[in-house]
């Protein structure tokens, strides 16, 4: 056959292939997480969600953030969260995260005591060791994630530390490769992240997230606020990272584009609730639910 | 000679919730039969449901009744209603799908997006951009573009990246939503040997076109939809034949 | 060798008493009598009871003369002491209504029912230097006593006063009570460590201990607008109320055991953005302490309110702040500690320091180096 | 119950608690709370610790048997108030038998651990070896060097089970106080990690 | 036996009322329990200033029975007026024998120093504690470092360590080095030299913590480890006394404190803890040079 040359698959490595096809127990498996702010009354949930218009109980005036969310998210996956501000789509990581306390729900990390445990429910120290050893967690603003009065180096080492990593030099070395990696010029590690541009403190956030190689990392409108041209930037690095690290994400984000771009499967949140679930490609191209097809018509 | 896919009762029907939740049926009560390394074509009218039909089974379309078995090593799967998880996996190691456009994203490069095909089915990390450019080349994709983004590139040269990317890997099902729309006749030439390159390789195919002589070439078998459905031998396999002895 | 190791530490603190005690007298004055400061020195008395945390004026008095004056010094004397006494109990809860006032002023409404009460204050005196006062002798003192009655509508004549947050109450202006106290047995500040997030109850009877110029500073720093609550004098009262405790073997009943001399201050403040649920209400913030110290109970309730502001980040919101910085015993213990001998963390700051220079010395050598072989 | 009056608040106590602080800085060290030979009711060793720890400031509870004698001890002679075992600040149990509830004691918050429950645990004897009629506690972890050992006679060993469930998750837990019908006290604070034949 | 004679008449013995003291034990054996761990206590006022070591005090006078000797020691030595002070109310309310031999003592309260002679089993240490929260230096909210505990989340002082080895080349903290104890809570040794942070590893006797102003008490019980915190390539390091002796025992193995000379301006060194110096001296005195055999600190001297 003229011009083709590919090589037989039977003469092809594929020494490194994964079995795709089960993809076994979940990363992450989230049961009915909720969060309510506020007194809260029996009728805090059922007076509340996409029916009723409204996250805020019209008995006592409790919010709603979140409500009976559950998922499933595999190693190696992102899943997104999307809905318009307010919708619970932050709460819900910030949950996850030990950000926020939970009202109710569960959650089990496939790989703390082998799963068998609702990290929700575990104590704050558990939680702290939780996310220092398993987690690492993208805020929108930099500040949230950073301490900008200390400097870069010291940010990614402040993870590393917590994790209990207590060698400067190979601390060092690890931030380096980080900063490298998430393109901070190296001659910046010993300088505050104040002085930095967004894309750049951004940038650290997540090397500083990245720091300790959590399997599951979130990312909350990692974007949002950022120059357009910053913001390719930055999603580039996170997919770059992806494919490179195999991490599994949950990110969130009111933009569609930014879902399409990073997320295999999708969550659609709209006053507390996930109005709809499913592969991106599918919310996006066949969207099920009103609020879901009135959010993908005003993308495209 | 058994069966690769087999689809039963597949209907779509779309619900326009913004427009008063009218109801669109894009297909209804499709049926047929995929053999292994076979080439089918779907042919109709627009609007009659054949890029809906490999939504479906892509899972890009959630059906709304059907089913559809897809056969692969670990087991049979109705591809219609599969957790997304399995999906995800067959996408990444078994079934390729070629969209209408091309899309992807900015500033990855041409090699990296084809490349990405063959990481995802395990090549080494090492041999996977070789491939990619050896796909490129047959694809007569300029090597001064393969560091660029395809987004800078023509519809042409974007439709044949599509083309690379799906069958990146050597799929076991493809499905191609016309493969050489917009392309030259040249660039026609050339897609169409891959396919049959696919083919030969163990690839079996539905693909959607209007281009009546591609179809032509190619298909083993075709299905017609304004014919409520109905399938009779294509003469792709003397096209095939043909161009082996050539 | 020469060197004696610091010895005498003994004698040098026994000396160091005896001057104390001579720079006191060497003047040759008589000596001031603990009842001449008790009466004279009326408002110093009351400072050291209130931060002392002891209603003892006598004892306050002798402190002050112990202090020289000084009433930092002489509340911690008195707080000391009370270290020593047993807890025999506690009062009854004591409702300031009862209060037999000697002064009384609202600043909310022009004419309050029982009307103002200027009593014994200086608001309106004309602050001039009067040199008399340095003449003052017994004469004139049981002349000026011969002349003066007290008057119908004032001095020690006792009066009850309905109150001006009442008012407001009724009318629904104003945030209902609380059913109850905040936590269900009110906290003893002195015998429980101050945790945080503090009961008001605690909050309160901190500032009550606190030095006044310590909560003035603060409340006026809310006053200026770091966590301004605008607030509006409802009412502030000086006078006597009763103190009962429980009864030893008749369960319910109590004793009167005597009465102290208080002031109290309600300011009125900003409506309460948390409770929306509710038609929108003035909120409240109260002081108290012991004698009569105006600034004292007035900053108290204004600082009180100041830190009801949910998520305010002025220090004056910050209840932490305020707490922990304003105990005039703490603060002034702190202060004077820099006194004492620092030599071994002092050494062991110089061994850090020679090092540090060492390393810098070292790398500028080496620095040095390479620019030779360069 | 006992003589109060022979209990000097000043001094006795201060001698009953340096060492009930020497036990609970040396877990498995065992000392008289009360002269071996004073021969004083079996309950004596209780009521010291009780008087020497318990005062209007604190509450308690008390489970199994002889719980209403010591509950009017304490509420009378040291003020304390009773409160669900749940609560209390001290909780005296009797050790021969299995007390479940010690599994729901106050563990104290990770803010505030050491509100975590006191438990005066009554048992049958103490001694710094294997006790010939109980149970052989091995303790290690801070205060002790290396492994101590402790023999406990009339403790039953569900409580030690459950002991070190209410222990499981440092620094929430209780600390025990162990005292012995002839007049012996040995501590068990929550850092020791324990174990038994 | 405590001399009656000395005891000031009316008040409480060891000054304060039973109720506080009950208290005060009552924290304390809890501070034991949880080792590291700052239990909140309400402190009373004493007699002297707080910030002058009222904490301590109070622990002592909670402790102090008839039978105790006390020592009382500020900088190292029993005669500052510091430790006058606080040895002289411990006197007057109570009568009980003191001492300046470390050997002698049951209970020794000390301000910034750790004594160099070992102390044994049944001996307790007080230190007297101006700020007991080792995470202030990071955070000055109580609640923050409250929580900061709870989670076992140290890591922002790790920080500032790292980065003062990124600034300095080394660790800058000269006294009060922050230590972890038993593997759990961080926590801060009172302005101690770190010359002295060893001796609290794995120590026979029983370490008590008060700061009174501050309102916490903590302890180190017997055989618990104390670990400075440390990195891998930056290891802890002692005062460095390199080729420096006592100019009155000789001693090469204690902290020193260095002097100038009023007349000359020399520099010397001399023992800061003085009655070890003086029992060293003494030995030398009688026995000639060699006698004195090197007590103290063999662990953290010289490193």
């Amino acid at each position: 056959m003229d011009g083709l040359e590919i090589t037989d698959v039977s003469s092809c490595d594929l020494s490194g292939r994964q079995d795709h096809r089960v993809p076994g127990e979940p990363m992450l498996r989230v049961r009915g997480l909720t969060r309510i702010y506020g007194r809260e009354c029996p009728d805090c949930v059922p007076r509340t969600g996409p029916e009723a218009g409204s996250n805020i109980c019209p008995g006592c005036g409790s919010v709603v953030a979140c409500a009976g969310v559950s998922f499933d998210l595999y190693a190696g996956e992102i899943l997104g969260v999307v809905g318009e501000s307010g919708s619970g789509k932050s709460t819900l990581v910030q949950c996850l995260y030990f950000d926020s306390a939970v009202t109710a729900g569960e959650a089990y990390l496939r790989n703390y005591r082998e799963g068998a445990v609702n990290i929700l429910g575990s104590s704050a120290q558990e939680q702290r060791h939780i996310r220092h050893h398993l987690m690492g967690m993208v805020y929108q603003k930099p500040h949230q994630g950073l301490r900008l009065d200390c400097t870069a180096g010291g940010n990614i080492a402040e993870k590393l530390l917590a994790a209990e990593f207590f060698h400067v030099g190979r601390i060092r070395e690890r931030a380096s490769e980080l900063l490298l990696r998430t393109e901070v010029p190296l001659e910046r590690m010993d300088h505050l992240p104040r002085h930095f541009s967004g894309g750049m403190q951004q940038r650290v956030q997540i090397a500083k997230a990245l720091a300790n190689s959590p399997p599951l990392v979130f990312l909350d409108e990692v974007t949002t606020g950022l120059d357009v041209s910053v913001q390719a930037r930055v999603l580039d690095l996170i997919r770059h990272l992806h494919r490179e690290l195999g991490l599994a994400m949950v990110v969130v984000s009111h933009d569609l584009g930014v879902i399409r771009l990073l997320t295999d499967c999708t969550l659609v949140m709209k006053t507390g609730r996930v109005v709809e679930a499913g592969l991106t490609d599918q919310i996006l191209g066949d969207p099920q639910h009103p609020y879901t097809q009135l959010l993908v018509s005003s993308l495209l | 000679m058994g069966e690769l896919l087999r689809v039963t009762g597949l209907t779509k029907v779309f619900k326009l919730h913004l427009l008063g939740g009218r109801e669109v049926v894009a297909c209804r009560d499709i049926e047929f039969v995929l053999r292994p390394g076979e080439i089918l074509g779907i042919q109709g009218p627009s609007g009659a449901g054949k890029s809906t039909i490999l939504k479906c089974l892509y899972r890009t379309c959630l059906a709304t009744a059907g089913q559809a078995w897809h056969r692969s090593p670990d087991g049979s799967v109705d591809l219609l209603q599969a957790p997304a998880q399995t999906i995800l996996a067959l996408r990444r190691s078994e079934i390729g799908y070629v969209s209408q456009f091309l899309r992807v994203v900015p500033r990855v490069s041409a090699l990296q997006v084809v490349a990405e095909g063959f990481l995802c089915k395990g090549w080494r990390e090492s041999r996977a951009p070789q491939e990619a450019a050896r796909l490129l080349e047959h694809l007569k994709i300029p090597a001064d573009l393969w560091e660029a983004s395809p987004c800078t590139f023509s519809g042409g040269e974007q439709q044949r990246v599509n083309v690379a990317r799906a069958s990146a890997g050597w799929p076991r099902l493809l499905l191609m939503d016309e493969p050489t729309a917009s392309l030259d006749q040249e660039s026609k030439r050339t897609v169409q040997e891959l396919i049959l390159e696919l083919k030969r390789r163990g690839t079996s195919i539905v693909v959607v076109s209007h281009d009546r002589h591609t179809f032509n070439q190619i298909t083993d078998r075709v299905l017609h939809l304004n014919r409520g459905a109905e399938v009779r031998a294509g003469r792709g396999r003397e096209y095939a034949k043909a161009a082996a002895d050539h | 060798m020469g060197y004696v190791p610091v010895k005498g530490g003994r004698e040098a603190i026994e000396a160091a008493e005896d001057l104390v005690r001579y720079f006191r007298v060497r003047g040759g004055s008589a000596p001031l009598a603990a009842q001449q400061i008790q009466d004279q020195m009326r408002l110093a008395v009351d400072r050291v009871m209130g931060e002392g945390g002891l209603y003892a004026p006598f004892h306050a008095a002798v402190a002050l003369k112990q202090a020289e004056g000084d009433t930092v010094e002489a509340s911690f004397v008195l707080r000391a002491y009370r270290s020593t006494l047993p807890r025999m109990g506690y009062s009854t809860v004591t409702d300031t209504r009862e209060m037999t006032v000697i002064r009384r002023v609202s600043a909310a409404f022009k004419d309050v029912p029982g009307g103002q009460v200027l009593g014994p204050t200086r608001d309106y005196s004309l602050r001039l230097l009067n040199l008399e006062l340095a003449e003052e002798d017994s004469r004139q003192i049981e002349a000026f006593l011969a002349r003066y009655r007290p008057r119908p509508d004032g001095g020690e004549r006792p009066r009850s006063f309905p109150k001006v947050v009442d008012m407001l109450r009724a009318e629904g202006l104003l945030a209902e009570y609380a059913t109850k106290p905040e936590p269900d047995v009110i906290p003893d500040l002195t015998r429980q460590p101050l945790t945080f997030p503090a009961s008001r109850p605690v909050r309160l009877q901190s500032m009550a201990r606190s030095e006044t110029g310590g909560l003035m500073t603060l409340a006026y720093s809310s006053m200026r607008g770091y966590g301004n609550v605008h607030p509006t004098l409802g009412e502030l009262r000086v006078g006597y109320v009763p103190v009962s405790v429980p009864h030893r073997h008749r369960a319910g009943s109590t004793v009167a055991i005597g009465r102290v001399l208080v002031t109290e201050a309600e300011i009125i403040a900003r409506m309460d953005e948390t409770e929306a649920k509710t038609s929108p209400r003035f909120t409240l913030g109260y002081g108290l302490c012991f004698g009569h110290n105006e600034i004292k109970a007035i900053s108290t309730a204004v600082l009180d309110r100041t830190m009801q502001n949910a998520a305010g980040a002025a220090p004056a919101e910050d209840e932490e702040f305020v707490l922990y910085h304003a105990d005039g015993i703490e603060a002034s213990g702190f202060t004077a500690h820099w006194k004492l001998p620092h030599y071994v963390t002092f050494q062991s700051v110089l061994d850090r320091l020679r090092r540090m220079q060492d390393l810098a010395g070292e790398e500028k050598t080496q620095g040095e180096d390479t620019d030779d072989a360069g | 119950m006992l003589d109060v009056s022979r209990f000097d608040p000043v001094f006795d106590s201060q001698r009953v608690f340096r060492r009930i602080l020497g036990c609970m800085a040396r877990p498995g060290k065992v000392d008289f709370l009360v002269p071996e030979e004073s021969g004083f009711a079996p309950d004596r060793a209780v009521v010291v610790v009780a008087l020497t720890l318990l005062d209007e400031e604190t509450t308690f509870a008390a489970l199994g048997e002889g719980k209403d004698r010591l509950a009017r001890f304490c509420s009378l002679i040291a003020g304390s108030r009773m409160v669900p075992s749940g609560q209390a600040d001290f909780v005296f149990v009797s050790g021969a038998k299995a007390c479940p509830e010690i599994t729901d004691l106050c563990r104290g918050s990770l803010l505030f651990p050491d509100r975590g429950a006191t438990v005066v645990c009554r048992v049958a004897a103490l001694r710094s070896e294997t006790h010939e009629r109980g149970v052989r506690l091995r303790l290690r972890g801070p205060g002790v060097k290396g492994e101590a050992s402790l023999g406990v006679a009339g403790l039953a060993r569900e409580n030690l089970a459950y002991l070190r469930e209410a222990n499981n998750e440092f620094p929430l837990g209780v600390d025990t106080i162990l005292v012995s019908a002839d007049g012996r006290v040995a501590c068990i604070p929550r850092s020791a990690r324990m174990a038994w034949d | 036996m405590p001399d009656k004679q000395a005891v000031r008449p009316g008040y409480n013995f060891a000054f304060l009322d039973e109720q506080t003291k009950k208290e005060i034990r009552r924290r304390i054996l809890k501070a034991v329990a949880v080792p590291g761990y700052q239990v909140p206590f309400a402190s009373r006022e004493l007699p002297i200033a707080q910030g002058w070591g009222t904490g301590g005090l109070q622990l002592t006078l909670a402790l102090v029975g008839p039978g105790d000797v006390v020592k009382v020691i500020d900088q190292g030595s029993d005669d500052v007026v510091n430790a006058v002070n606080i040895r002289r109310l411990l006197l007057q309310t109570t009568g009980v024998k003191t001492t300046e031999d470390t050997g002698a003592a049951t209970l020794i309260q000390t301000r910034h120093r750790i004594p160099e002679e070992r102390l044994r089993e049944e001996q307790a240490l007080v230190f007297q504690v101006p700020y007991p929260e080792p995470l202030r230096r990071v955070e000055p909210s109580e609640v923050k470092t409250r929580e900061m505990h709870a989670e076992a989340d140290y890591s922002r002082l790790w920080v500032f360590l790292y980065e003062d080895i990124v600034r300095w080349r080394e660790i800058t903290i000269g006294a009060q080095y922050p230590v972890l104890v038993n593997g759990r809570y961080v926590m801060d040794p009172s302005p101690i030299p770190r010359w002295d942070i060893p001796k609290l590893h794995m120590a026979a006797n029983l370490n008590l913590f008060g700061a009174g102003r501050e309102k916490r008490i903590y302890a180190v019980p017997p055989y618990t480890r104390v670990e400075p915190l440390a990195f891998e390539d930056h290891q802890f390091r002692v005062e460095s006394f390199d080729g420096k002796h006592c100019a009155v025992c000789g001693s090469t193995a204690s902290f020193l404190d260095e002097l100038i000379d009023d007349h000359t301006g020399a520099r010397r060194h001399t023992c800061s803890d003085v009655a070890y110096c003086a029992k060293r001296h003494q030995l030398l005195s009688e026995n000639g040079p060699g006698a004195g055999r090197q007590t103290g600190n063999e662990t953290g001297g010289g490193a």
